[in-house]
């Protein structure tokens, strides 16, 4: 099939004349404050209806919920410590977003990051240790920014639609990597299919005791900077967004497309795989089948919802760990199933999405019955 | 549930109780046997239980434990895949006692409770190779859900049960891959019945759950179970099962816990004698001489005068 | 056959939402979906052919919901599909969990299983009767949706409307069409063939419901979907092809080769499938509905 | 009809029709009445509100005000198809024949034949016969629609809306890519229909065509009617007066020095392609362009116009022969480098090659700026304060009415639009400049100034290749004009001493010796 039209072509193709000079900063932000107002509201309600009919108080529940994710300093640190690879994924994913290639391998380079990370923690040292972690780090890169790159290339020298290919590797990675940790890589003093423990110097330091925060999160921090530049202002964003925004124009203006859209899919997978890194020298210590959990995807979500911008993105991701952490404080002071996370995002997200036309819509239905109060 | 985060929950009245899972409860197995130990639990030690699912969620498993040290005296931890935060969480808190279900972990801070998988493989061979016998069947089938030690120890003492009853069977044993997928277990029960099996012994967790929905529908196989009595599974088709007492291990850990005389890092295993296994049968299928030389053997497998081997 | 039928009704659902150029890649949510409330439904009725229905009806109105989405309110339709994915995994166990308190799987003799349909005579032919005969009703209905849409390309206006729809919706419109309804329509069919595909999984082949059990048909039906380029009679083939080299991954036993790989087989053959496709077709590229948050 | 109906009554008439969208007014108590038997031209500026007024008789938008009348009976129209049934059809600007469905099912599509919910082929082809007959062409009912010539398509549209009965029709710039002959054509076809009784909306930028159909004439200006004429009444002067509200448009040639034999600065020799898929391949094209010399491309669109330009500036690689600018062989090289050589270009589509169409007015300029940063430079800031002041500084010459540099490319009009990307080609003083459509879609104002821009450029001796479907436009501006035919050179000209009707002969496919 050929590209689909992204916006129903059945209405004019160019958008509605912008206002002849720019709105000032405070219409700007207050269009902000509303949609994420609207966007909060659709969340605590659904949740509410969802609590309600689990046959709780929504306010009690929703409260205990935020207590147990937001309570205290030590509930903080674990609530972002979970979140910590997902920073990186979101962002890693965010990078091919710019440049018009769609990762949605994230997963399976989540976990080909994560294993290549365990190897390279188990069976390399004990040395020094942020010479290991850094080790770690970049193998995992590597392990991910070489399939995410393979792909880009086949797409951009072949045209084989990368959105299929990453989401058919994320199987194939999957598996491949299950089968590494249930066969021959497997720790055979355990039950389960894990590798061998990474050695002390390949595992981050905690940060807040008892709180599983490492100092990874500093790691998080420079990346999301690093990225926050790349993509956002230096030239090498600039030569990714323009081919996103529209191939035709980075071509005919001297930008190499191809060189761009595979540069991005690599660096989106080094990102990505480095966030599966994390799993293992920030959180488990070793790989197991099921490490990254659908974190990847979670990445991908994100990056959508929050158009891949990076602060956006990590805005979102921020709101994103406080709902999961608040979903599993709900579920222990209930009987409420912490999936109801999954299910308040996905709303969430839809409801995002709509809220251009909403809005739109709303604005009209005002229009309409001020006109009829005029008549 | 119930759990609120506290200071520490060793310092208030009564014994509290925390059992947590790597996975999540409802899985119609061990992790349901472990939850029937609650009513008993609140009755007979007047305890407070508070019970900690991980989701398989990696992440979680630290926080979680670390929640489950803070409010209670005694943490009851089933599930492999915890074992490293469990080390972790409860060298950090040595003033919660932590007890590890179903393994060894080599942990000075940590109980380990162990099921003489073995023994009670043997019992369920024995059960195989006696209804094959009555089918007329010459093989036992084994389902093994993936290739780690205690499903193998689970395979060798399956053997020796069904060598006991009948030497003239021989066990066709099939791994899985997985402990999650029915579909193949389906297709594993299939191809064994191909291979001749009659009566077949899943180990495999959810895996298992296709054999006896082969069972349930129409393929010529007795599916015996594992954990908990499956025959709801397929009513009229499972001969029995081999029933892990896992509510019954952790009743007895909490009394010696309360009684002060559970010592840190000591190493418990159970078999049939001390409630850590016990059968089920379905006399119908089985039949009644049949049931009563299958307890005869599980006597002497209690009394230790028959011993099997790893 | 096992795994040929899913895939080949989900890619059948997919192919109407690509000739309206709203490729819906949400497939897997809506099988999940399909496959939890066939179970459900199975439970509360007791029949199959009654779940069948029932859980149908839930699915159009579901795709109606998903096509007013896209297009009134304009949700960029891969969004709302990876959205569906995951919404559908968490849904489906919320409601398993909160609604029976079991986890990982609802197997319960209250169940029922589709009735395997015995063909008389073609059933005792050796090889052809085990492949043609003894299938659920499920299973002849998809290769008699393949017959019918074969007929409709070429003999209805419906589908005529919804090519033209995805291809040149201002023609359709400027013609008197309706472009809206088409595109909700593609969603309605999808979502109800995706529902199909799900029950024929849990309580057609199976009668046990397991946390996602599609493990990726879904995305697989896609593949399919893409792969055929509109042409029904090839959707069909890939699907087979699909569908054997997926009950390869659960046929084939440890000692050819581990497990892992041969679940692998599908979507290599998916991958393999999509590279030499990019290579050989001189036309337009294969490429889904790009991704993107707002159609501002 | 019923009673209000008089006989006597226009066929159609729009009053006091207005439309906005948002901010911007298309439409303003526009006035128009169509009488059966008579060609209607309507003419005015790009964005005049044109298309919008079409739109609505056809129902395609909903006035805010005013109303329609058939046959003096006030009507609403909610839907194209409502028109329809009051017998109005229309072809549109662009085309609405879906690609990939043969002849038949296009003209059909909306009220197939063949029962309740089918379509049958046999069917549909006995009902498109007598359109096509009374229409006089002859098309094959299997033929699929997208691989037939431009002119082809729009004589389906118009079998399309006989087909449907309609006996008001409605054609947006339909001569646009069409060839002399080709219009010419079409006109015999609209009088014909007229004769029969039709009335005929004719919306048009070239006003001798106007006035060589047309009974009558009205003018929109801003989306207000200045007026309605009768053709034999008035003349080109007081139209175009009308329609831009200045008397002292230029609409002859543009005046500027042309240099003396200049050395060569663009040498094509024999280059071929691989065909693009939307354009004819090239085949051993050769010519060359001086300094300070303006080379004219004439030709029907997709005949290896855009081809050509693709192939220059390297987006289409060349499957034999060369290029160089300036005496470098460019032809191994890649955009980025070629430019580098002093190749500038302005694409044919600026919406899709010429602007990041929703990106800012700063990012459509800076292109140029950031070519140039390599190795750790590509780390550095993109849209530098350096940047921001060039934007700002051809903003202001180029008076770019534009809400500043971060104003969104997509909310300027087509010529603003245009500016930009001019200016930014002009910017870097390219030796050689390659133009394709440089004013498609620009209204007169805007062509002035940037013909005046190019003019300039050739002054400082850069050599322009101007690619154009528009005859008055290669008239008006080149020197020289080469005539393009199935991706061959198949004439050569001065314009001087050539005219529309013989270049219009070669496009369509007449060589002569000229031929280079
Ligand atoms: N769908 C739309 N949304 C917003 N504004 C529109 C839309 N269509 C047209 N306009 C505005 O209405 C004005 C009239 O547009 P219209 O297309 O009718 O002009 P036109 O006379 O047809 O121009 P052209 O000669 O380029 O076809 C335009 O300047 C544009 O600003
Ligand atoms: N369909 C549309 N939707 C929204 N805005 C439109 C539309 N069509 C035109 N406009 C706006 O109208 C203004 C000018 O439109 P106009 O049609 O005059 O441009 P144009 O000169 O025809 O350019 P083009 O050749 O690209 O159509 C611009 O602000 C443009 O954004
Ligand atoms: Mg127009
Ligand atoms: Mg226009």
């Amino acid at each position: 099939m050929t590209a689909a039209p992204t916006t129903n072509p059945t209405e004019p193709a160019a958008p509605a004349p912008a206002p002849p000079e720019r709105p000032g900063w405070r219409a700007v932000a207050g269009r902000q404050a509303a949609a994420i107002g609207y966007t909060v509201v659709i969340g605590l309600v659904l949740a509410s209806v969802l609590i309600y009919s689990q046959g709780y108080a929504p306010f009690a529940t929703i409260q205990s919920g935020l207590q147990y994710a937001v309570g205290d300093p030590t509930q903080v640190a674990r609530t972002f410590a979970w979140g910590l690879p997902l920073y990186v994924a979101a962002l890693g994913v965010a990078i091919a977003f710019r440049s018009g290639m769609f990762n949605i391998g994230a997963e399976g380079q989540m976990y080909a990051g994560a294993l290549a990370a365990a190897l390279t923690g188990a069976y390399l040292g004990p040395l020094f240790s942020p010479a290991h972690l850094l080790l770690c780090t970049l193998a995992a890169g590597l392990a991910g920014g070489l399939i995410a790159a393979g792909l880009g290339w086949l797409r951009a020298a072949w045209g084989v639609d990368e959105v299929l290919s990453t989401l058919l590797s994320n199987y194939i990675v999957i598996l491949f990597c299950a089968y590494l940790a249930i066969g021959p890589l497997r720790d055979t003093t355990r039950q389960s299919g894990t590798t061998k423990e990474v050695a002390d110097t390949a595992r981050f330091g905690e940060l807040v005791p008892r709180s599983g925060l490492t100092t990874a999160v500093f790691v998080v921090v420079v990346v999301a900077i690093v990225i926050w530049w790349l993509s956002e202002r230096s030239v090498l964003g600039y030569r990714w967004r323009m081919t996103g925004e529209s191939p035709a124009f980075a071509s005919s203006v001297g930008i190499d497309v191809f060189k761009a859209r595979v540069s991005s899919m690599a660096l989106s997978g080094f990102v990505c795989g480095v966030a599966g890194s994390l799993l293992v020298t920030a959180s488990q210590g070793r790989f197991w089948t099921e490490i990254a959990s659908g974190i990847g995807w979670d990445g991908v979500l994100i990056a959508l919802v929050a158009r891949s911008r990076p602060v956006a993105t990590v805005i979102w991701v921020s709101v994103y760990c406080v709902m999961r952490s608040a979903a599993r404080g709900i579920e222990q002071a209930s009987e409420v199933p912490s999936e109801l996370s999954l299910v308040l995002i996905s709303a969430i997200i839809i409801a995002a999405a709509a809220q251009a036309r909403v809005f739109h819509q709303f604005a009209q239905l005002r229009h309409r019955l001020g006109s009829l109060r005029r008549s | 549930g119930g759990a609120k985060p506290k200071a520490s929950g060793s310092d208030d009245e009564g014994l509290s109780v925390g059992i947590f899972v790597d996975n999540a409860f409802g899985d119609g197995d061990f992790f349901d046997q472990a939850a029937a130990a609650e009513k008993p639990l609140e009755s007979d030690l007047d305890a407070k239980v508070n019970t900690y699912e991980g989701q398989l969620q990696a992440q979680n498993f630290e926080p979680l434990l670390q929640d489950a040290a803070d409010a209670n005296d005694i943490v009851f931890v089933l599930g492999f895949e915890a074992i490293d935060a469990l080390i972790k969480v409860a060298g950090e808190n040595p003033d919660t006692r932590f007890v590890f279900v179903d393994g060894t972990v080599d942990s000075p801070d940590v109980v380990s409770a162990e099921f003489r998988t073995a023994e009670g493989c043997y019992m369920a061979g024995a059960l195989a190779a006696t209804v094959n016998a009555a089918a007329g069947a010459k093989a036992a089938g084994f389902v093994g859900g993936i290739d780690a030690p205690v499903i193998k120890n689970c395979e060798s003492g399956y053997t020796q049960g069904v060598a006991e009853v009948d030497p003239a069977q021989k066990v066709t044993p099939q791994y899985a891959g997985s402990f999650v997928d029915p579909a193949k277990g389906r297709e594993i029960a299939l191809a064994l019945q191909q291979k001749g099996a009659h009566s077949i012994f899943a180990y495999a967790g959810l895996t298992g759950a296709g054999i006896f929905d082969a069972a349930k529908a129409d393929a010529k196989i007795s599916p015996i179970g594992v954990v908990a009595d499956k025959s709801p599974l397929a009513p009229g088709k499972t001969p029995g099962s081999l029933e892990m007492g896992v509510d019954t291990v952790l009743l007895s850990l909490a009394k010696e816990f309360q009684g002060g005389d559970l010592e840190q890092g000591s190493q418990h295993t159970y078999g049939f004698a001390e409630g850590g296994w016990k059968m089920v049968y379905d006399k119908a299928l089985v039949g009644a001489d049949g049931i009563a030389q299958l307890d005869a053997l599980q006597e002497r497998i209690s009394s230790g005068e028959l011993k099997i081997s790893e | 056959m096992r795994f040929t039928t899913p895939i080949l009704l989900a890619a059948l659902g997919c192919l109407v939402t690509s000739w309206t150029r709203d490729l819906n890649v949400g497939l897997e949510g809506a099988m999940i979906f399909g496959a939890f409330f066939g179970v459900a439904f199975g439970l509360e009725l007791g029949s199959g052919l009654g779940a069948i229905v029932v859980t149908l009806l839930a699915a159009a109105v579901a795709g109606l919901l998903f096509g007013i989405l896209i297009t009134t309110y304009r949700v960029n339709v891969f969004v709302a599909g990876i959205v569906l994915n995951v919404f559908g995994a968490g849904a489906t166990v919320f409601l398993l969990r909160s609604i029976y308190g079991v986890k990982g799987a609802l197997a319960d003799d209250g169940i029922p299983r589709l009735a395997r349909i015995e063909i008389p005579v073609i059933g005792d032919i050796p090889v052809l009767g085990g492949l043609v005969s003894g299938h659920t009703v499920l299973t002849y209905l998809a290769w008699v949706l393949v017959g019918v849409t074969v007929w409709a390309v070429r003999n209805s206006v419906v589908v005529r409307h919804l090519k033209a729809a995805g291809e040149h919706p201002e023609a359709l419109e400027t013609a008197g069409g309706n472009v809206q309804r088409m595109r909700i329509l593609a969603q309605v069919w999808c979502f109800m063939l995706c529902a199909l595909a799900g029950a024929q999984m849990s309580i057609g082949q199976l009668s046990l419901f397991t946390e996602g059990m599609t493990s990726g048909l879904g995305f697989v039906a896609v593949a399919a979907a893409i792969f055929s380029r509109g042409n029904v009679l090839w959707l069909a083939a890939i699907s087979t092809v699909f569908g054997l080299s997926s009950a390869a991954g659960v046929q084939i036993n440890e000692e050819v080769m581990p497990p892992q790989f041969a679940q692998m087989i599908p979507y290599v053959v998916a991958l393999v499938g999509l590279v030499v496709l990019a290579r050989t077709s001189k036309v337009d590229q294969v490429r889904i509905a790009t991704p993107q948050l707002q159609a501002d | 009809m019923n009673e209000t109906t008089r006989p006597d009554a226009p066929l159609l008439e729009a009053s006091g029709i207005t439309k906005r969208f948002g901010p911007v007014v298309a439409n303003e108590d526009v006035h128009l009445d169509l009488r059966a038997g008579e060609v209607h031209a309507l003419v005015g500026e790009n964005g005049a509100g044109k298309t919008t007024l079409m739109r609505m008789l056809f129902g395609m938008y909903q006035p805010d005000a005013g109303v329609i009348r058939v046959r003096g009976e006030e009507r609403q129209f909610r839907r194209p198809q409502d028109a329809i049934d009051a017998q109005i059809g229309m072809v549109h600007q662009h085309f609405m024949l879906v690609p990939t469905f043969t002849v038949a099912e296009n003209i059909t599509l909306g009220a197939e034949p063949g029962g309740p919910g089918l379509y049958s082929k046999d069917r549909a082809k006995e009902a498109i016969a007598e359109p096509m007959r009374r229409l006089g062409v002859d098309i094959d009912p299997e033929a699929v629609t997208g691989r037939l010539s431009v002119a082809t398509q729009q004589k389906i549209e118009i079998v399309k809306v006989l087909y449907r009965g309609a006996r008001v029709l409605i054609l947006d710039e339909p001569t646009a890519v069409l060839t002399p002959q080709e219009t010419t054509e079409l006109f015999e076809l609209l009088r014909r229909l007229a004769a029969e009784g039709s009335a005929i909306v004719f919306i048009s930028h070239k006003l001798g065509e106007v006035f060589a159909v047309a009974d009558r004439i009205t003018v929109l200006r801003r989306g207000r009617t200045v007026g309605t004429y009768d053709a034999a009444a008035t003349d080109a002067a007081e139209v175009v007066a009308a329609m831009t509200g200045r008397s002292d448009v230029n609409l002859g040639r543009v005046e500027r020095v042309v240099p003396e034999e200049q050395p060569p600065v663009l040498l094509v020799d024999a280059v071929s392609t691989e065909k693009p898929g939307h354009d004819a391949a090239l085949d051993q094209v050769s010519f060359t362009v001086r300094a300070g010399e303006i080379l004219g491309i004439a030709g029907v669109e997709g005949n290896g116009q855009t081809a050509l330009a693709e192939a220059l500036v390297g987006t289409l690689a060349l499957t034999g022969g060369s290029v160089s600018i300036s005496g470098t062989d460019v032809g191994g090289l890649d955009v980025a480098a070629r430019r580098d050589h002093g190749l500038g270009y302005v694409p044919e589509d600026r919406h899709h090659e010429g602007l990041p169409i929703n990106g800012t007015v700063l990012e459509a300029i800076a292109p140029c700026e950031v070519r140039k940063r390599t190795g750790l430079g590509v780390l550095a800031s993109a849209l530098s304060a350096k940047v921001r002041t060039t934007a700002t500084g051809l903003v202001r010459e180029y008076d770019i009415k534009a809400a500043g540099v971060d104003a969104v490319c997509s909310t300027l009009s087509g010529g603003n639009q245009q500016k930009i990307v001019v200016a930014r080609e002009l910017e870097e003083q390219p030796a050689c400049l390659v133009l394709a459509q440089p004013t498609r879609g620009v209204d007169l104002g805007a062509i002035e100034y940037l013909y005046g821009r190019i003019a300039e450029a050739t002054a400082r001796g850069c050599a322009v290749l101007l690619v154009s479907a528009d005859l008055d436009e290669i008239l008006r501006l080149s020197d020289r004009v080469l005539v393009m035919y199935r991706g061959r050179v198949v004439a050569e000209k001065q314009t001087l001493d050539t005219t529309r009707e013989e270049l219009g002969m070669h496009m369509m496919g007449a060589t002569t010796g000229g031929a280079a």
